[in-house]
Parts: C-alpha cells; structure tokens; sequence
C-alpha cells in the first residue's frame, strides 16, 4: 500500500492526539474537571486512525461513548472538544453536549452517541444522503463488540446492502462491552462472518496495526464509492483504561491489560515506519512536542471557559416552534 | 374549490413538495410495493393507498421501499436529514413506535439541542393512528401524548383534508422532526382543497364552531364528531365553542384560553387514554393559567384507561361517542358556577 | 423416519383443519361477520403442523399476525377461535384480541402477534422458563420472511445462542412480506445462512412437505430438549390468498399464484401416505367431513354468541391494581 | 432500626424475594459482569453495584447477564413473565427505554386484556432515572409519564429506602408489569429499613409532612426536596402539606383531592418534561375532581420542555430547585383566593 510521507506523519499525529487528549482526559478528571461518564479510546487509535484517514470532511462517520477518538480522526477541533468535555461554553456543542454526545457536523462527525446501537441506522442515512444526491461520499458506523449485538445494528446492515448503500460497518472489538467478554456475549464465530451473512464482504483486521486497517479501509471506500455497497471491518483493539474512568477493570487479568499496552499501536506504527525510514525519529518527537503543547493549551482554554448563561438552557431545541 | 378525500389531500401534499424540492424523499415499507415480486410495482402504494402513484413520478430512488425494519430506516431517515435530505418517512401504524422510538426520541429529536443548535433534522413521520377499524389492540392506539412529551418533536394532528395537505407541506418544510398523525377513520372525509400547494402553520387553533357557553378542546377525529355535537346543541339554544389545536406540539395556547376566558366552561375531548395525556394536559394549562376565568370543574372525555379492544361491541364504547361528548357539555353546564375573581395586576 | 398411523391421521386433521378454518374464514369475512384485518395460512399448512405436531401443551409456540393455521396446528379449539375471530363473548380472549391476538396459554399458544418480529424475545423467555425450572420443554417461535429482518428477532437468536435456550426459530418463508419480496427485502443469500451465522444449526425445507418439515423438527427438538441449545428452521410455503383478505395480489402473478396452489401440502401428504398405504383415502375423506361439520359448528356458534357486554371494556387491565 | 443505603434497601429487597421464591430470577448486562474476561465474575455488580453479590448466593442461572440487547433481553422476561417465572429485569437508564418499548407498552403491558384476562405478567423492570450527574440527554431523564400513560402498567417512583424495599417486595410479588424507577441521586440515601421482607401496597400515597396553608405533590427525588422546603417555609409559619403518590399507576387520587379540600391550594412538583406529564395529570385530576376546593391557580415546578443538558451549569438550573418549589408555594400562596362553592350533592 502506499502513502506519502505527509500521510503517515498525519497518521502518527491523530493517533497521538488521540493518546494524548485520553490521557490528559484522564487526569482532569480525577481533578474533578469532567463532569459526567467518561470512555476513553486510548490503544484503539490505530482503528479510528486508519478508518478515517481516508475520508474527508464530507464523508460522515457516526460514532459511540467511546467517541473522543473518532472525533480526533475525523478532524474535531481539540480545544473545541475539551471545552465541551468540561461542560463550557464554547465547546463544540455549547455545552450540551459533553463527552457522549459530542459532534461536529462541519466535519461529518454525526455524534458520540450514548445509545449503544445507536448510530448504526443513523449512519446508513447518512450514506443515503451521498447515494440519493450522487455525490460520491460515504459513511462510516462505528460499533462496539457489544453494540455489534444490538437489533438496530443487525437492520442497518440489511437495510445497507438491500438500497446498496455507501456505508462501512466498523465494528470494534475491544473484547469487551462493559464488564463482559465477547466470547460471553456473542454467540457468533467472530462478528465479521457474522456481517457477511447479512450478505456484505466483512474482514477481521489486527485494529492495532494502522497498515492493516487503512488497508482493508481502502478496499472498503472504493467499493463504496463506486455503487458497490456496503462493507464490514471488525478490528481488534483492546483499550488501555477501562471500560469508563474509574472502572476498576476486575473483569480483567493484569496480564491482559499489560499485554494490550505492550502491544502499543502508536508504538508499532512509530517502531515500522522509522525502521523502513518512512518516517525520522525526530520528526515524530516534534509531532509529540507539538501535540502536548496543542492539549495543555485545550485544557488551559476549557479551565478558563466560563460556564453557559442560564439562556442557554431553553436554547435550540427547535430551530421554529 | 375541489373536493378532495383526506388520502388524496396528503397525497397531493406528497406530490407538490417532492416536484418543488429534490431533496424530499418518501422512505417505508410498501410505499410502492411489488418490489421483489413476480407482478406489479406500485401494487401496494401503501396499506392504504395513500402513496399510490407516486413511484410512477419519481421512481424509486425517492419512494423508498424498506424491508421490515423500522428502527433501522427511521433511524436512516433521521440520518439521512440530519445530512442534506428532507425525508417523509412512514412507520405506518403509530403503534410500531415502540419498535423505534429510540431513533426518534433519542437521537432525532435530540440532535439539535444536544449539538448546541448545529444541527437540523428536518423529518417528517407518518403514521396512522386511532381506532375504529377493529385492528385491536396493536393497531388502533392513538399516542399523540407520548409524542407531545418528548421535547424536539412537533405533533401534528390534521381533522380534515384541507388541514391534512396544509400542515403536511408545512412539516415538510419545517426544519425541525415532526409527527404527522392521520386518522384511518378520516381518510374517505371530503373538504374542499386547493390545488395549488398552502402551507398551514403550526400551532394556530382553527376555531371550528364559535360560542359561548362552552369551550371544547378536541384532536383528530374528535373534532368532526365534536362539530355535530355542536350543531345538535345549538338546536337545543346551547352555544358550544369547538376548537381544534391541530398541532399539540406547538399548542395554541392563547386561543384555548381566550376561548375559556369567554366560555368560562371546558370539555377537553381526545381519543387518547386519559393519564398523563393531551387531555390531562389541556386541562392542566386552563387550571394553571386560565384558573380565574373557569365557572366549573374541567370535564374530559377520553378513552378510558386500557388498550384497545378487538370486538365492534367494545371498541365503539372505547372510543369517545356524540352521547358522551354531548353528556359532558350538558354536565359541565349543570355545574354550579363559581363567580369571577379579582384578578392579579 | 417413522409416524404411527395415528400421528398421521393427526397430523392430517390438523392441516385440513386448517385449510377449512381459513377457506370459511375467507367467505365469513366476505359476509361481513369478521371484523379487523385477516391474514390467512392456506398453503402453509404444513409448516404449522409439521412443528406443532413434536410439542405437547406445555411447550409452547409464540405466533405472528398470522395466526391462525399456528393455533390450530397447536391444538386451540376451533369454536373458541371462530368466536374470537367474530369479536363475540366466548371468545378465547373474550372477543378483546380478535384475529391479531388469538392466544390460549393453557395450550402452550403465547398468542398472535400483530407486531411483526414481536414474538421471538417473547417465546426466548418461554424457553428461559423451561431451562431455569429444567422442565425439559421447549418453545418455538414462528417468523415469516418479512420479519426476519427485524432487529428483534436477531436478539433473540444471539440470545437464546449465549444462554443456549431450549428454543427453535422457524422462519416461514412464503417469499414475501406484505407486498414486498423477499430477494428484494433481504440481502442475505437466505434467511437460513443469516441465522446459521449467529452460531446454531439451521437448516432450510421444503414447508409444503410436512415429512420434510416433521423431520428438521425432530432434529430441533431432541436438541433443545436435552441441553443442546437453539435450531433455526427455514420453510419454503408460498401462501394461496394475498397478504390480507382483500389484497388483490397484484405484486404477484397469476401463474405464481396457481404454481402454489397445485403444489398444495395437504394433497401432497394425502397422495403420498395413500400411494405408500400409510393411510387410507376413506379413512382421510371421513376426517375432512369431521372437520366440514366441526367448522360448521364453529361459525353456527360464533353467529349465535352474543356481544361482549359493556363490563367487558374496563375488565382485566390488571390482575390487581 | 438499622440504617440503609437505598442501593442496600433494592439490594436487600431482590435477595430476600430471590430466597422466597425460586421463580425470581434477575435479567439484565453486567448484573455481575465478568462472564466471558479474563478476571473476577461479579466484577461490577450492576454498573452502580445495586445487584453487587447476587450472583454469589444464587448462581448464574438466576442472576443472568445479557449481551446488550435490551429488546431481547426485556422481551424474553416478558415472556418468562407469562410462562412462569418472575423476573426482575434490569434497563440500567431508562432513556433506554426507546430500543425495547415495544415489549414493554404492546407486549407485556397488553397482554392480560388482549388475552382476554387469560394472561399474568409477573415482570419487573427496574431502571435508574433523574438527572444530577451530569449524564446529559441520553442517560438522565425520567420518563415516568411516558410509562403511567399506558394502560397495563403499574409505575413505581420510590423517594427512599424505607420505601425503596418495600414497593420492590410488592413489585416482585404483584402479578402485573411494574416499572421501578430508581433515582440515581438517592442511592446514598439512608432512611430506617427493617431486615425483615416487608410489602408496601401500591397506590397509598405518603404523607411526608402534614400542613394546612399549601398541598405538594411530589415524586422520587422531588420529595426529599421538598421536605427540605416545607421545613424550611415552616419556620416562617408557612404550613404544607407534602404528599408522596409513591406510585403514579395507580395513583392515591383520594390523598391528593382530600389534602387538596382542606388547603385549597395546590403545587406539583416533578422532575419529568412539563407536556402531557404526571405534573399535568395531577393538575387536571384536581381540576376536575377537587376544583371547588381550589382557591388559587394550580402551579407546577417541573423540568423545562428540553432534553437535560450535560454541563452541570445548565443541568442544575434544569432539575426543579429548593428555590423554584420555594418560590412557587409563595406565588401560590399570594394568589388571590377565590372563595368556596355549594358543591352538587
Ligand atoms: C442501549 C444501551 N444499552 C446499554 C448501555 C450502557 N452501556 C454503555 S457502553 C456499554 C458497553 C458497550 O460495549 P461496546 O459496544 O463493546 O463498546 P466499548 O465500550 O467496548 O467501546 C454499555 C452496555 C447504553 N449506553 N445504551
Ligand atoms: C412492526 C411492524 N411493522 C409492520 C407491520 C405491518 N405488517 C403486518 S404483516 C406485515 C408483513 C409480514 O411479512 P412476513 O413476516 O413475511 O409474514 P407473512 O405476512 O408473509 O406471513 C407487515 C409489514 C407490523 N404489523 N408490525
Ligand atoms: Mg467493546
Ligand atoms: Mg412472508
């Protein structure tokens, strides 16, 4: 597969935004700073990453709770994002939105959403849009393995390949939903075969190597684009943190947990492309200085929000009532 | 001015906003029907013939026949105008919400407050409601309260065919998720329709008998039956107001109030079950802000609390009869009446 | 696979039974004595009867819109039916369900269904009764075409997989639903392979061969009963009348139609246990005059109830309240 | 009387009925948690730890966890419910409500009726509602009204853990569908609870303070807060009246109308949307069942018609507070009275 040289260094730098933001997410909210439920998608970066590399702002991806990562792959502003993850003013949805429900519809991100389930059909719309005025786009669901259960998902997938539509099914296997394993709660072989069934071409990709993933996603947009219908990608990428910050993770083995980060994406990605002299070393540190810096100034701009005035509470529920 | 049925008035209203805007797209199951099939397209044009032609005009990339599957294509509806389409969806009975209504209640009528005012969702949601054609307890419910609730959704109630082909165009180019109510029971009633494509907008109360003894409140198929209620009384020299809110979500407000402030007497008339319901709600309103001006207690007629029943014998006891209305009005005029009350500055 | 003849008879009485019952329902419609929307299950005959026939009163079936040929098929009074189908007082469920809603759970019938895809959480849960007392019972669900596709009846096949329920999913294809076929409804290859996929057996037959059907049950049922978790069962039964009665049946074509009806289960089963001198065509004459007089009794009951009386409206909401 | 938890009162009430009765089983995701990883089963214990040690005492096959998949799931204990279980069914939040309502409002909830009364649904659904932590639109709202809407289903609102545990011991042995609403600000809450298994009736309202110049009527989460006001307005000789429906289906009309005849004065106070609402039902019944004891306007403190905003600025203005319910008995109380009826004998 090819990339340029520009590619790979925008890869590296979402996926160590990504890294960076859920780390520092982390921590404000031990410090009290984040209100509310809190996912993080740390060690999955490679999957979100190499999804959305190969689409641009008027492609539309859908995501979930665990949303931060997609939103970072997509293009969302940082600062706008910690704003509205500390329940500011100015955050990309006002406020009102916070960490389960943040999108930015300027650049085809459709939602976190808190339904688990939830933007499947959704995003099938989205893909209607693109096939109803030709214009050649696409859109992409995010599901976990546990969503990857849920009715509304199974009906979005008929529903893709019946109208042949541009929509791409990533269903993310990070081995668990909540505190439940995927060899518990699925009865299917694997959620790729079982995607196939449902009568799309489905592949199951290492969602740790961002090779992988951007490769079965190339395969995927292009049939998409061109009338061929929908596709299903199940990537395997177990998180770093737990199911939501604070989750002691008692489900989990320490072993497990210490493989997953030794299995480090972002470390992978970095370790092949400076050994195949894609990329310098030093390149990446300056990606690294230049993104921590990006974040300590989100979250010295979401510290010093104010909170949204009173008006905004019976603001925009209609656009005319 | 033509006669048109209330089928051929939403219809209309289908065809004028379809051939105005290409982004207008009809999506459910059997809009057209035949697809997959050994004879006809277009054999269904929907379980009761409301979309019938329609794929004729314009094919079937804009009248969208679904599977079975309504989460899955509301929920695609909802994307699909929350990304540069205006779909008009159908769930056809009102009672699959419950199939679905998390993609309407969640997400569709969520997004733009959630978003913080960036998105629109400018969707249309058809449905059939309301008994009487002994289709039971699955079939006949009406729901308008369920959906008046939930905040972001506008619930629309058309009585007649005029109304119906107004308020439709009207939801079609409203830029915010609303609920459109028919009635299987009104879709043969006749009015006179314009041809040409009107917009009716939402939440102004059509007046459709004047008086002033008392104010009934009624939705839907209540309305006609409350109009002949009416005229009978009037025979009998009781001045009856009739008024029809025809949307519940925006509610007219100052015109039930005005109507109260006159009348000082309310029936509120719905075929809905009465807890936490439009009725109930209705009766709320006058009780909070038109309290001083009420002579008697609120009446209201509703269904009663249970699902609907199959047998003719029963549903036609369910369903809110002339005699009862009619009992209603003649009681809530024996009621003693309170005198006015100075009011507040 | 061995029948006694008494199964056989049986198993005759059952589908002419039917075949009656909906050809009078049919004609009493037409009279104006039936009320509501009526779906008929002529053709289907031996779908119905070839699973009913492997269950006993305690096992139990849940059912769709159509309905009628499962109650028969599972051993619901005839009378009882016809007078619910009348709307009048005696009905199975008092005339308040009508065609839609015909239930009698002393016979293990957990009702019609008019929510299509309604019922296979529901007969899941009749299967999780059977597990959790270890009764050794078993619950099936019956699904046409159309309602495979919805989300529900997914769920309860992961489900009734993870918790291995003593259920079987029988998903009765008579390729449309509605007036929407089934190639055009349903991406997957066949509604078989799409259940298969959620990780249990599933096997596709003939539904107009009840030998065919009786045999793929047998398989299902020793299987749920002894542990060895769900089975899906796809059967081909085109029916003879349109969706509703009244449905003009223009999205089909005459010679379709005709092809269905000349392929007619009950001849079949009649012509084959004759020829292989299972049965003897007097023996089966005299069943279909018993069943003649039998529905005859049924309507002459149904004209002369009387009306549920007005106490009826506001009874049986709740148990207690 | 020891002291409990609210969480230790639910929790305490499902093992007590759990021994009693071999049919209670518990449904629903991680209720234990860690099937299927590589660590401890019982790993979560309910995602806020009310289910915590269940699976211990009565093993997998009662306390049974379920992929998510809540239509499933919920359906499949409606089922059991009609079969011969009794299970007690867990929605976590029930915003969720929307995936899986079918099987609650047309399934389990019609069952009885549509069957003739030939059908018992012995089902349990329990599911944290309220806002308060910041869980924004999708996993805060209340939704009560949505379910004491329905015909068929019983609706239960516990405001502490005295009443906590013994409206759930009454939920599990009542034969009908009951929705069980736990407000997820009041798990910490402690009140006196007797170890013993006890059963409080559904439909018998409490009365949380005694006064004469003003009624509330208050639920879940509500109450405690309006207690707090009473208290407080009591110190400047203000008397009300708090009364806690505890469950809104069936509601304890007689309570609320014979507190209302003797005040004359009525505010409601709930944390759901204002439309089509148990704010709106309360008010109506008074309107047409105790209107000639009212004197003043009815007044409802309620959350705004918007779903629940995430930032906490925005989510405390939203949920009804000390100073709204405050203000609200005050204005209710400076109304001017209007003087009694002769009522109709
Ligand atoms: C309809 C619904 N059911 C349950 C939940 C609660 N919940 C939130 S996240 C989650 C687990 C989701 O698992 P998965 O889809 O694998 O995503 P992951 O968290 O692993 O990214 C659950 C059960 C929910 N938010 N929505
Ligand atoms: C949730 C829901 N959606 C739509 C309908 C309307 N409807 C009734 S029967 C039917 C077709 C069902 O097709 P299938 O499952 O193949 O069963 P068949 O009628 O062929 O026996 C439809 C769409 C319904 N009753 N419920
Ligand atoms: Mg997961
Ligand atoms: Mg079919």
């Amino acid at each position: 597969m090819q990339f340029t040289r520009e590619q790979l260094l925008d890869a590296y730098r979402r996926m160590v935004r990504i890294r960076a933001f859920e780390d520092r997410v982390n921590i404000e909210f031990s410090n009290g700073n984040v209100p509310g439920f809190v996912h993080l998608y740390a060690g999955q970066e490679a999957s979100g990453v190499g999804i959305c590399l190969e689409l641009g702002d008027d492609d539309w991806i859908g995501s979930t709770h665990r949303g931060h990562g997609h939103c970072i792959a997509k293009g969302c502003d940082v600062k706008g994002m910690m704003v509205e993850i500390f329940g500011k003013e100015g955050g990309l949805c006002r406020g009102k939105g916070g960490s389960m429900h943040i999108a930015d519809l300027s650049k085809g991100m459709l939602g976190a959403n808190a339904i688990v389930g939830g933007n499947p059909p959704l995003v099938i719309g989205a893909a209607l849009t693109a096939k109803t005025l030709k214009s050649g786009k696409l859109a992409v669901s995010f599901t976990g393995d546990g969503g990857a259960n849920q009715g509304t998902t199974f009906e979005a997938m008929n529903l893709a390949v019946v109208l042949k539509l541009p929509a791409i099914f990533v269903l993310e296997n990070n081995g668990y939903g909540e505190g439940t394993g995927v060899s518990y709660h699925c009865g299917a072989k694997d959620l790729a075969s079982r995607a196939a069934a449902f009568g799309m071409p489905a592949v199951t990709v290492d969602g740790t190597d961002f090779f992988a993933v951007s490769e079965a996603m190339r395969d995927a947009a292009e049939r998409a684009r061109t009338g061929g219908g929908p596709t299903a990608i199940e990537t395997h990428c177990p998180r770093f943190y737990g199911h939501f910050v604070g989750d002691p993770q008692l489900y989990r083995s320490k072993d497990e947990i210490k493989a997953a980060r030794e299995n480090d994406p972002i470390g992978k990605f970095r370790a092949r492309t400076v050994a195949a002299a894609l990329l310098e070393a030093a390149q990446l540190d300056a990606v690294d200085r230049e993104v921590e810096q990006e974040i300590e100034e989100a979250v010295a701009a979401a510290s010093g929000a104010p909170w949204p005035s009173p008006a905004e509470l019976e603001r925009d529920v209609y656009v005319q009532y | 001015m033509p006669k048109k049925s209330y089928r051929q008035a939403i219809n209309e209203a289908l065809r004028q906003e379809m051939q105005r805007d290409p982004r207008v797209v009809l999506i459910g199951e059997d809009l057209a029907g035949g697809h997959g099939g050994s004879g006809e397209i277009d054999a269904y044009g929907g379980v009761l013939g409301v979309t019938k032609g329609l794929i004729k005009e314009f094919g079937a990339e804009r009248v969208i026949d679904t599977p079975i599957t309504e989460a899955g294509f509301i929920g695609m509806a909802a994307g699909a105008a929350a990304t540069g389409l205006r779909p008009v969806v159908e769930l056809m009975f009102v009672d699959f919400l419950g199939v679905c209504f998390d993609q309407i209640f969640n997400q569709a009528a969520k997004f733009r407050y959630m978003f913080g005012g960036h998105a629109r969702t400018p969707l249309v949601v058809r449905a059939m409601a309301g008994a009487g054609l002994r289709a039971a307890a699955q079939h006949s419910q009406m729901l308008d309260s369920i959906f008046t609730h939930v905040p972001g959704l506008k619930v629309v109630m058309p009585s007649n065919a005029y109304d119906a082909k107004g308020l439709l165009i009207q939801a079609i180019r409203d830029d915010d998720p609303v609920i459109f109510l028919e009635h299987k029971t009104l879709y043969d009633a006749e009015a006179d329709v314009p041809d040409d494509a009107y917009a009716i907008p939402f939440g102004e109360a059509e007046f459709v008998c004047d008086g002033d003894d008392v104010t009934i409140v009624a939705f839907s198929a209540m309305v006609p039956r409350c109009k002949a209620v009416a005229e009978k009384l009037a025979r009998d020299g009781i001045s009856v107001e009739v008024i029809d809110p025809r949307t519940t979500s925006p509610l007219d407000e100052a015109s039930i109030l005005e109507s109260v402030e006159r009348t000082g007497r309310l029936v509120v008339v719905s075929e809905d079950n009465p807890r936490c319901s439009i009725a109930s709600d209705i009766a709320a309103l006058v009780a909070e802000k038109g309290f001083y001006s009420l002579r008697a207690p609120v009446r209201s007629v509703t269904a009663p609390h249970t699902p609907v029943p199959f047998s003719p014998a029963l549903e036609d006891l369910y369903v809110p009869s002339a005699a009862r209305i009619e009992a209603a009005v003649r009681a809530v005029l024996s009621d003693p009446a309170r005198g006015a009350v100075q009011q507040k500055a």
